[in-house]
């Protein structure tokens, strides 16, 4: 431990499987924590309810940014072929039952557009990319990548403090809990 | 708006020529860089950007046009004699920047001058087209429309040479004057076989001058006819007055012309040449052809015999006998029962419309065969005034044969020889004459030809000869009209001499030979030779020449009439037919390269055969039996091969085994005949008589390492880049005996093989109605009679059964964003004046290369050399497919299929699938229904071909414009590949075409750089109008009248030069004033593969035989299609 | 998802309650570390030889056959191919096509088996999507290249112009641009998303150092948390559902390219549906071709084991026949239209020139697969990869006999004319083949190739309901926990 | 262990992204301006071999376009005179000016250095090969030099004045209204709406456009938006 000023980040506490995470889990939403998180390898099911999270509301993004791609590519075939420069193509008509012609495209634009909201509106809702965390700075946290299942209380939190969070942690079958400290 | 003043760098002098050299530049001699300068002086300065020098003849204009602009002022910037030309009538202006001018002037030719009317830009000539005001005006065949290549020809001769080696002016002059001043010269002159009345004249002269002169005429495959009708006498058909003819041997729609051909393809349409009234066979006249190989007469035959050549002979003693002739001696009976009921059949056709019909024998054809010909035209009383043949008595006469001139030279009777033929004697001459050795023997032989070939390399001297378009000439036509050639152009490389300047060179007294710049700025010796024989038949006055210059021809002028007899038969006239192992061995005439003149004309080697589709290169034809008996080839594909698949019994086309495409390999045989050999690879050509083996002449003559057998290289340069390596050469096999067809060949397998470049490897139809073909008589397959046929013409094929197209939408614009003038929605093709389309009559194409070669002419088309064909990627518009269709119950003769040709470029279809799949709107349709193809938008992703069902896109998969095709594996080098670019080739270009880079697609556009001129020029009416009204313009009335340009004055190249008017092309708007909306009306009028819906702009006239019902094959003629479902 | 293997457990009211037993998707109850171990093991450990043996050629094939290929053929023009004017297109449409195809499977695995919830489909999806990438990018060579004049090909692009000329949205082509384009973007996405868990485990792993930077950027930061998770799981499952369609769709339209046309043989209904099936058909047959090999290499037989292999070649055996249904009913609405056009295009595939290249797709797409039929047969890898090899023939095949056949034997018999590639046309295919290994191998080298977290929890312990036995689903007897009452609470 | 990244990498990606686009944004922009003809070609310059100004010969002296120009009217290509065409006048006007020695280069055989060589003009504007403009199509039908050239009778040196592209050239085939004039006035670059009367009795006519709008009628005026208009 160096001796530079540090502030506290909150508690680590590792749990032995999935299902004890789980538990834990339940009980530190029923405590009535909020700025807490559980760390596991993989998703674990149900996770969400026994954390007490909502629902994502990414699809919302995802529909609002596929209609975007089918109107660009509508505007965008209409405009061209019928109103700017239509051209006597096979003696096609360049009027309205042209639009027949246009629902490749659209389809196409449609996903891109969704695409592209899927990737951009979930980095947001998870706010990366996010280089570095006080996480990072614990000795044990790398194994949540490998086979370890954690849960962090922040330091921000209103019902934290420094005792009874701990105890509450190693009550409920947290093991190693650590204080992580953010460095700067 | 920010102005940024540049100042323009000083070009420094010697920028440009530096500008026109470039890589492997063929022109890039000083002779070429003066003559750009002196011909087209700012031109050389513009060219100072290397970029417009290479890629785009349209800067090359641009710059003419300025300088040019600057000649029609009179500075001394073209050299044209311009104050003794006058433009043509239809180009009232004189030369301007941009647009053509068109002047009158012929092609002189052994079987009469073609009269053309000549495209200028800026004085290049790039066009030619017939002169149809001419009262033997005819089409124009593939020969006289690939002519003006060879005036731009890189290999053309440009060089005195001195026994081989180049030589000065100055010593050939020396030479020429020694000859000129020494009264007792002993000169002979080897003429062509063409009729020039100032040639004629100045040869008169001549010998008054020199009594010691003798003249000779030679060409290698003008026949002996004459010698049966008397000297100078010759018989010229007038096909209109021809009810019923036979050609015996003799091709007369193609290489072996009998008076102007237009009137007999007139008759071969039953509505009449304009389409004017109701469908009558009687108007019709009927063709009866005997002959060994399909030629383009005999495909258009009602009824064909296929006999031997040697047999002819025999057959024609038949007929006359049939006729009772008088005066032919007994001949040996023909043992074949069937032809001898053909011949029966016929003669009483003959006789019953005797008057009116003509025997016509082929020009290379024995003596006998003219001679029993004459007999049966006298006796059926068809020569004569107002009959359909005219004896007519030409001023080619007092010419000694090759024969003779032997004669003389081995008399020592000759010292200076004058070899002014067009033929090339050391090559083609016969083999037993030994030429080159009778040349050796002569002192000086002075050589004039456009070509450095053997003959120029074996004489004393070889003078490079003017082109007809270059200098000052007349001839005769077929009738003997008189008709002016004019220079368009001066020659484009110093020395180039015309035959007339030589021979008023000998005439004059000091032997100073002129040529056609004659002294600074005086005319040519030739322009006033030329003037004084015409005054002697025109008169003297000035208003009298200017009208033949205008004209091009002197009206009344033809040749005098002439009484031939019949003279008795020599005995020993018939030989014996043929057999296994004592083939036949026929010269033909070829249609690329005649008799080997056109060896270095790219656009007559690329343009394919038209009986056997084969380019570059020439091949022994051989019936598919005779083949077989042979075992030279022992898988033939037949016209329409069956096969059964699972059970199914269906035609299909699986590869022949000598391969297809660039893989197609032809077996070599070995001919042997009069003691010599000759390797040749083999086709197999339908329809031609057994036993015989077809060799086109003209090939072969140089050879160099990059031969594909190996030759040994020899006369290299003799050829251009086209002519090497090209083909084989079979006039060795020729005796003077035997100079058309010989006997008692022997042929063997060798073990090697040939690749041929054929653009059409299937010959059948495969059932489909492609060409659709009727009879005029009731045919017995519940097809009904002539006007049953006519009535099922559309329903022939697929098109019986399929149900008709149905669109679901209407072809509209968009009534809120494109409204019309009344506010609702436009039709796509709105353009209210002219709406495109054209129309094909199968019943009178003959299949000939005339449009295929005008359309590259007139479209900047570029030639890509034997491998590229061979792959599949010429580029000519038009594909001229050539289909044989043989009865399976022929009892006739069933090896004598029906040849039907269809040329096929693009159908403009209004529902075009081309354009639909374009991602780039690179192909789309404009508003008079053209199929518009915007090179420059293209990007070259190939799916409108595919998608096109007519095939009738090209790609240019190189850049045939910017590399040398013709150089071996040049297109594959890229940009290290040797570069045509200032090669004279580009002069030729037609500056209203764009010139195709790489990568891009092109097809035929309906020469719309014609249709935009035309249209153009008529608007340019409505000011002429209020001008002649006086009025202000706003208050005249501008009608469809005035922007509607003329009913059918627009025609298309390939229109325009075809020979047989099968094409018509016009404004579907016109009503029936236009022979083509006629066209479009008559029954006959058929669209190509009308199942798919494309609703094609082009369409098709079904063709009509005209078969004689008592002949025991008609039951077999004119069903080409109509035996199919 | 739960599952569960052992004997159902003894309860207390002493019922036995019968449990189905279900194949495990990892053998030998593998703990989470070892898969750890095993998978990023490929990416740390020294490569085998084998892998060598594999790049270095594979590279230089690459570089000559597609750089030196490509460098030829823009310098010199498309001549250098052996198209022609009839045959316009020729090699470089029949690959494009048969690329495209090979590109289904990835995001066909990843998509459709993650919607049907098919749990096999984890230890194979990784490397599948790989292939489709890299698949997309061989295939778009061809069509970018051979176009006459590659340096306009912007023109393809709807951009503002001085020219104020647009493209031509009626075109199948235009329609294949943004298809295949899309295809391309959305399954890098699909793929890059669905390893940012991996490469933080890697990461994680790594010493400090530059690999540990890359890793480090590349995985965004990624830690895992359940807040991360919720809204992860949430954009997987809608890529996966925009994916379905889309790869559905673009074969449909690389299909259009034909069926749109008039050309007899190409312009059928028949085609998209059979165009996709024969794309999946061809997919898994290189994922086989691919991973099979792999597996032995890299040890993976307990994460990849026969079952995926047995489901595989079942995939194989279904498309196939579908592909062949669709082969005999081409011939059957041929011979129904009547039309003689048609017919012959069939008929010069059976017998005309090309008769060869018909037998052989439909030997090794119709008949090769049928074995598929015997377990046993499954079971047999060598079996497998033979038919496997077959299918990718077959596939390559059926493109040249739809394209080349069709076109060397159109409407008019006057221009009919064989095709036959030129070295250039073998140089660059044989190239695009060094350019897909080498991608490959690269992703072998460099990035998991399986997807760690999702093998993780596809093992039984990951259920956060394995422990407590006493409220296990399969006990039948369903506690309502606690919490849920609060959320029926806080809800009403 | 410690973190890898430190604390200021966190908003770095977020301010890459955003340099980067509008890096992007900007280039597109920069690109819409300056490289389309609208900059490229419009005020091209250059210097002439002679100082020939258009505003002394049109203005004031009030030559006819076609005096020099004299094809226009008959051809597609607009001819530059040839010397001769300023020497019928300046073998008496001028003469001596020193800015007329190429002049006299080409055309005067006493001038020391006389070549006959033609005088080379710079060109000004320049349409791509495979774009066929017909002058003649276009003053034979009521559209002014001025539409295309502007007002040449201003210049001293001839710029280019408009941007002659394909889709400038589109604009005017949409709506050529705006070019229409009387025949008359082709040549008239002094043309407004004062000269409209002198052709219509109409009240409703006003302005040079209502008059286009007539004429387009009357003349039947339906320009082409086809490819093959220009390009063949």
């Amino acid at each position: 431990m160096s001796t530079t000023r540090k502030r506290v980040y909150g508690y680590l506490a590792e749990f032995k499987s999935a299902s004890a995470l789980y538990k834990a889990a339940e009980k530190i939403r029923d405590a009535g924590f909020r700025k807490w998180d559980c760390y596991s390898p993989y998703p674990i099911h149900g996770l969400d309810g026994a954390m007490g999270l909502k629902r994502s509301i990414l699809p919302w993004f995802v529909f609002f940014g596929g209609m975007t791609g089918t109107a660009t590519a509508f505007t965008l075939a209409y405009s061209t072929q019928v109103v700017i420069y239509p051209t006597v193509v096979q003696a096609k008509p360049a009027n309205i039952f042209t639009i027949p012609a246009f629902f490749p495209v659209m389809f196409e634009l449609t996903i891109l557009f969704s695409g592209f909201t899927v990737l951009f509106g979930l980095l947001a809702l998870i706010q990366l990319p996010r280089l570095n965390h006080p996480l990072f700075a614990s000795k044990q946290f790398h194994r949540a990548t490998d086979d370890g299942f954690f849960i962090a209380i922040e330091a921000r939190d209103s019902k934290f403090s420094p005792n009874a969070t701990r105890e509450l942690l190693a009550e409920i079958g947290g093991a190693n809990i650590e204080l992580v400290e953010e460095e700067d | 708006m920010s102005k940024r003043i540049w100042h323009h760098p000083e070009v420094p002098a010697d920028e440009t020529t530096v500008s026109w050299r470039s890589a492997g530049q063929l022109e890039d001699t000083p002779a070429f860089r003066e003559w750009l300068d002196r011909e087209f002086p700012q031109g050389a300065a513009e060219m100072a950007d290397e970029s417009d020098a290479e890629t785009s003849r349209r800067s090359f204009l641009k710059l003419m046009g300025a300088s040019t602009a600057l000649a029609g002022f009179g500075t001394a910037a073209c050299r044209r004699p311009e104050s003794y030309i006058v433009p043509y009538t239809k180009a009232p202006e004189w030369i301007i920047p941009g647009k053509a001018t068109y002047y009158a002037s012929s092609m002189p030719r052994a079987t009469g001058a073609t009269p053309l009317v000549v495209t200028t830009f800026e004085g290049r000539p790039t066009k030619l087209a017939p002169n149809k005001l001419h009262p033997d005006a005819e089409g124009t065949d593939a020969f006289a429309q690939a002519s003006v290549l060879d005036l731009y020809s890189p290999s053309r001769s440009r060089q005195i040479l001195k026994s081989g080696k180049p030589a000065k002016r100055a010593e050939l002059d020396a030479a020429i004057a020694a000859i000129a001043t020494d009264k007792s010269a002993k000169i002979g002159f080897l003429f062509g076989a063409d009729d020039s009345p100032t040639r004629k004249r100045l040869a008169k002269d001549i010998s008054a001058k020199f009594p010691a002169a003798k003249f000779y005429q030679y060409e290698a495959l003008t026949g002996e006819a004459p010698v049966v009708l008397g000297d100078g006498v010759k018989l010229v058909a007038d096909f209109a007055k021809a009810d019923r003819i036979l050609a015996l041997d003799c091709d007369f729609a193609g290489t072996d012309p009998q008076g102007p051909v237009t009137p007999f393809f007139d008759r071969r349409k039953p509505e009449g040449k304009a389409y004017d009234h109701k469908p009558d066979a009687a108007k019709m006249n009927r063709l009866y052809a005997v002959e060994a190989a399909f030629s383009l007469t005999g495909g258009m035959a009602d009824h064909r015999l296929r006999v031997a050549a040697s047999q002819v002979a025999l057959v024609a003693a038949r007929i006359a006998r049939e006729l009772a002739v008088p005066g032919i001696v007994e001949s040996p009976e023909i043992t074949d029962s069937k032809q001898v009921a053909w011949i029966k059949a016929m003669a009483a056709d003959l006789k019953s419309n005797a008057g009116k019909s003509m025997v016509l024998a082929g020009s290379r054809q024995s003596p006998a065969v003219h001679q029993i010909a004459l007999a049966i035209n006298l006796a059926l009383e068809n020569i004569g005034e107002g009959k359909a043949l005219l004896a007519l008595q030409t001023e080619v006469t007092g010419l000694g044969s090759l024969a003779a001139l032997k004669k003389d030279i081995e008399s020592g009777g000759i010292d200076t020889l004058f070899l002014l033929t067009p033929s090339n004697p050391i090559y083609d001459a016969p083999a037993d004459l030994d030429f080159a050795g009778l040349l050796a023997k002569v002192k000086t032989s002075i050589h004039l030809s456009d070509r450095t070939n053997a003959t120029a390399f074996a004489s004393t001297w070889h003078i490079p000869a003017a082109h007809y378009l270059e200098s000052w000439s007349d001839a005769r036509s077929a009738r003997g009209t008189y008709t002016v050639v004019q220079p368009m152009i001066l020659p484009l490389y110093p020395n180039c001499v015309s035959e007339l300047e030589i021979l008023s060179a000998l005439l004059s007294d000091d032997g100073k030979l002129l040529d056609g710049e004659g002294d600074k700025e005086a005319p040519s010796p030739a322009y006033d030779q030329v003037r004084k024989t015409f005054a002697a038949l025109g008169g003297e006055d000035l208003s009298a020449w200017k009208k033949l210059l205008r004209d091009g021809f002197l009206a009344d002028s033809s040749y005098p009439l002439a009484t031939p007899v019949a003279s008795p038969l020599a005995a020993g006239s018939f030989a014996a037919a043929p057999v296994k192992d004592a083939l036949e061995v026929i010269f033909a005439t070829d249609a690329s390269v005649y008799d080997g003149r056109w060896i270095d004309n790219a656009w007559l080697q690329e343009a394919p055969d038209p009986i056997s589709k084969l380019t570059w290169d020439n091949a022994a034809l051989i019936a598919p039996k005779t083949a077989k008996e042979l075992g030279i080839y022992d898988l033939i594909i037949e016209p329409e091969p069956v096969s059964t698949i699972l059970g199914v019994e269906s035609k299909y086309a699986d590869v022949g085994p000598d391969g297809e495409g660039e893989n197609r390999k032809q077996p070599m045989i070995q001919v042997t005949v009069n003691g010599r050999t000759l390797e040749i690879p083999v086709l197999v050509s339908f329809g031609q008589a057994e036993n015989t083996l077809i060799i086109p002449l003209g090939y072969g003559q140089a050879f160099d390492k990059d031969d594909e057998l190996g030759r040994k290289p020899a006369n290299q340069s003799h050829v251009g880049l086209v002519g090497i390596n090209r083909g084989f050469n079979a006039y060795p096999l020729r005796g003077s005996a035997t100079t058309y067809f010989t006997t008692g060949a022997t042929v063997e397998l060798t073990d090697k093989r040939y690749s041929v470049a054929l653009v059409q490897e299937h010959s059948a139809m495969y059932g489909r109605a492609l060409a659709r073909e009727v009879s005029t008589i009731e045919s017995d397959d519940e097809k009904g009679d002539f006007k049953a046929q006519l009535a099922n013409v559309k329903k022939q094929g697929n098109d019986s059964h399929a149900p008709p197209n149905v669109y679901l939408y209407k072809p509209l614009g968009s009534a809120k964003w494109n409204p019309g003038k009344d506010g609702k929605a436009q039709p796509h093709l709105n353009d209210p004046l002219h709406q495109w389309a054209m129309a094909i009559d199968l019943s009178a194409c003959m299949g000939c290369n005339s449009c295929l070669v005008a359309c590259q002419a007139e479209n900047n088309i570029p030639i890509v050399g034997k491998e590229q064909v061979a792959k599949g990627r010429e580029m000519h518009w038009i594909r001229m497919d050539r289909y044989f269709a043989a009865q399976k119950d022929n009892t006739f003769d069933p090896d004598n299929p029906a040849l039907v040709p269809q040329p096929v470029a693009c159908v403009h279809c209004e529902s075009a699938p081309c354009e639909t799949v374009c991602p780039v709107n690179a192909t789309v349709h404009t508003e008079d229904g053209l199929n518009a193809m915007a090179y420059n938008r293209c990007i070259g992703t190939r799916y409108c071909a595919n998608n096109c069902p007519y095939k009738a896109r090209r790609f240019n998969f190189f850049d045939y414009n910017k590399r040398n095709p013709l150089i071996k594996h040049n297109l594959y080098k890229g940009p290290l590949g040797e570069k045509t670019v200032g090669d004279a080739d580009h002069l030729q270009k037609n500056p209203n075409v764009t010139v195709r880079m790489r990568g891009v697609m092109e097809k035929c556009t309906y020469c719309v750089q014609r249709l935009k001129d035309s249209v153009i020029r008529q608007k340019r009416g409505q000011k002429q109008e209020a001008l002649v009204a006086g009025k202000a313009s706003t208050e005249m009335e501008v009608t469809t009248k005035t922007l509607r340009i003329p009913v059918d004055s627009v025609k298309t190249a390939c229109q325009e030069a075809c020979p047989a008017d099968a094409i018509t092309f016009g404004n579907l708007l016109d009503g029936d004033k236009s022979a083509l909306v006629r066209s479009k009306h008559i029954e006959r009028n058929y669209d190509l593969l009308n199942y798919i819906g494309t609703r094609p702009r082009t369409s098709y006239l079904a063709r009509v035989k005209n078969p004689n019902p008592d002949m025991p094959d008609a039951r077999f003629i004119g069903k080409a299609t109509i035996h199919m479902v | 998802m739960a599952s569960t293997t052992q004997a159902a457990p003894e309860t207390r009211t002493g019922v036995k309650l019968p449990v189905l037993e279900r194949e495990k998707l990892i053998l030998n109850g593998r703990s989470y570390h070892w898969i750890t171990e095993r998978i990023c093991g490929v990416v740390e450990n020294k490569q085998p030889l084998l892998w060598w043996l594999l790049f270095i050629p594979s590279a230089i094939i690459a570089a000559i056959g597609v750089g030196g290929g490509l460098f030829h053929l823009v310098s010199t023009g498309v001549g250098v191919w052996g198209n022609t004017n009839r045959v316009m297109w020729g090699w470089p449409i029949v690959n494009f096509v048969f690329w495209i195809g090979i590109g289904h499977a990835g995001t066909l695995i990843s998509a459709i088996l993650f919607l049907t919830r098919q749990n096999w489909r984890t230890s194979i999806n990784r490397a599948a999507e790989a292939m489709t990438i890299f698949a997309v990018m061989c295939a778009g060579i061809f069509p970018a290249f051979h176009v006459g004049r590659v340096w306009f090909a912007w023109f393809l692009a709807p951009v503002p112009n001085a020219n104020a000329i647009w493209q031509n949205f009626k075109s199948p082509l235009l329609w294949d641009v943004f298809a295949v384009s899309t295809y391309f973007t959305v399954s890098l996405i699909f793929w890059f998303l669905g390893m940012v868990p991996d490469l933080a485990t890697i990461r994680d792993r790594c010493k400090p150092g530059l690999r540990k930077i890359l890793y480090g950027i590349f995985s965004l930061g990624w830690r895992g948390g359940n807040r991360q998770w919720s809204h992860y799981e949430m954009a997987y499952l809608l890529l996966a559902a925009l994916s379905t369609p889309l790869v559905l769709s673009v074969h449909s339209v690389v299909s259009f390219d034909f069926a749109t046309s008039v050309v007899p043989g190409w312009h059928t209904t028949i085609f998209p549906p059979y165009f996709v099936a024969g794309a999946i058909f061809g997919g898994f047959a290189m994922v086989l071709t691919i991973m099979v090999p792999a597996r032995f290499v890299y040890g993976l037989q307990d994460l990849i084991t026969m079952k995926h292999i047995d489901n595989m070649a079942k995939i194989i055996l279904l498309t196939g026949t579908i592909v062949g249904y669709a082969y005999l009913m081409e011939l059957f609405v041929a011979f129904y239209s009547g039309a003689i056009y048609e017919m012959d295009a069939f008929k010069f595939r059976i017998a005309g020139p090309y008769w060869w290249a018909y037998a052989a797709m439909m030997s090794c797409n119709v008949l090769s697969p049928q074995v598929f039929w015997f377990k046993a047969c499954r079971e047999n890898l060598w079996v497998v990869m033979i038919v496997a090899m077959c299918v990718n023939v077959g596939m390559w095949f059926e493109r040249f006999v739809i394209i080349v056949t069709t076109l060397a034997r159109m409407w008019l018999p006057g221009d009919w004319k064989t095709f036959s590639p030129s070295a250039q046309d073998q140089m660059l295919f044989v190239g695009t083949i060094g350019l897909f290994l080498t991608l490959f191998m690269l992703f072998l080298r460099f990035l998991p190739c399986i997807n760690i977290a999702e093998v993780k929890w596809t093992k039984l312990e990951a259920d956060p309901h394995f422990d407590d036995k006493e409220h296990h689903p399969d006990h039948g007897v369903a506690i309502e926990p606690a919490y849920q009452k609060e959320l029926a609470e806080a809800k009403s | 262990m410690a973190n890898i990244f430190p604390r200021w990498s966190n908003l770095l990606p977020l301010k890459i992204a955003v340099c980067a686009g509008s890096a992007a944004a900007g280039v597109a922009l920069a690109f819409t301006y300056y490289a389309t003809p609208k900059t490229l070609t419009v005020g091209y310059q250059p210097s002439q071999p002679i100082p020939f100004s258009h505003k002394i010969h049109v203005d004031q002296v009030g030559l006819d376009c076609r005096y020099c120009h004299s094809f226009v009217e008959v051809s597609g290509h607009s001819n530059v005179p040839g010397g001769n065409t300023c020497w019928n006048c300046h073998q008496h006007v001028q003469r001596e000016s020193p800015k007329l020695a190429p002049l006299h280069k080409s055309m005067n055989p006493a001038f020391p250095g006389y070549d006959g060589k033609p005088i080379e003009w710079v060109r000004v504007h320049k349409s791509p090969d495979f774009v066929y403009f017909n002058h003649s199509a276009h003053v034979n039908r009521g559209v002014s030099c001025q539409s295309c050239h502007g007002d040449v009778h201003k210049m001293e040196v001839v710029w280019q004045d408009q941007p002659h592209s394909m889709g400038w050239c589109l604009d005017c085939h949409r709506a050529p209204e705006n070019a229409l004039r009387p025949l008359e006035e082709v040549y008239n670059f002094n043309y407004g709406d004062a000269d409209v009367l002198k052709y219509t009795k109409d009240q409703g006519v006003k302005t040079t456009k209502d008059l286009g709008l007539k004429l387009k009628e009357q003349f039947q005026v339906n320009p082409k938006k086809s490819c093959a208009t220009c390009h063949h």
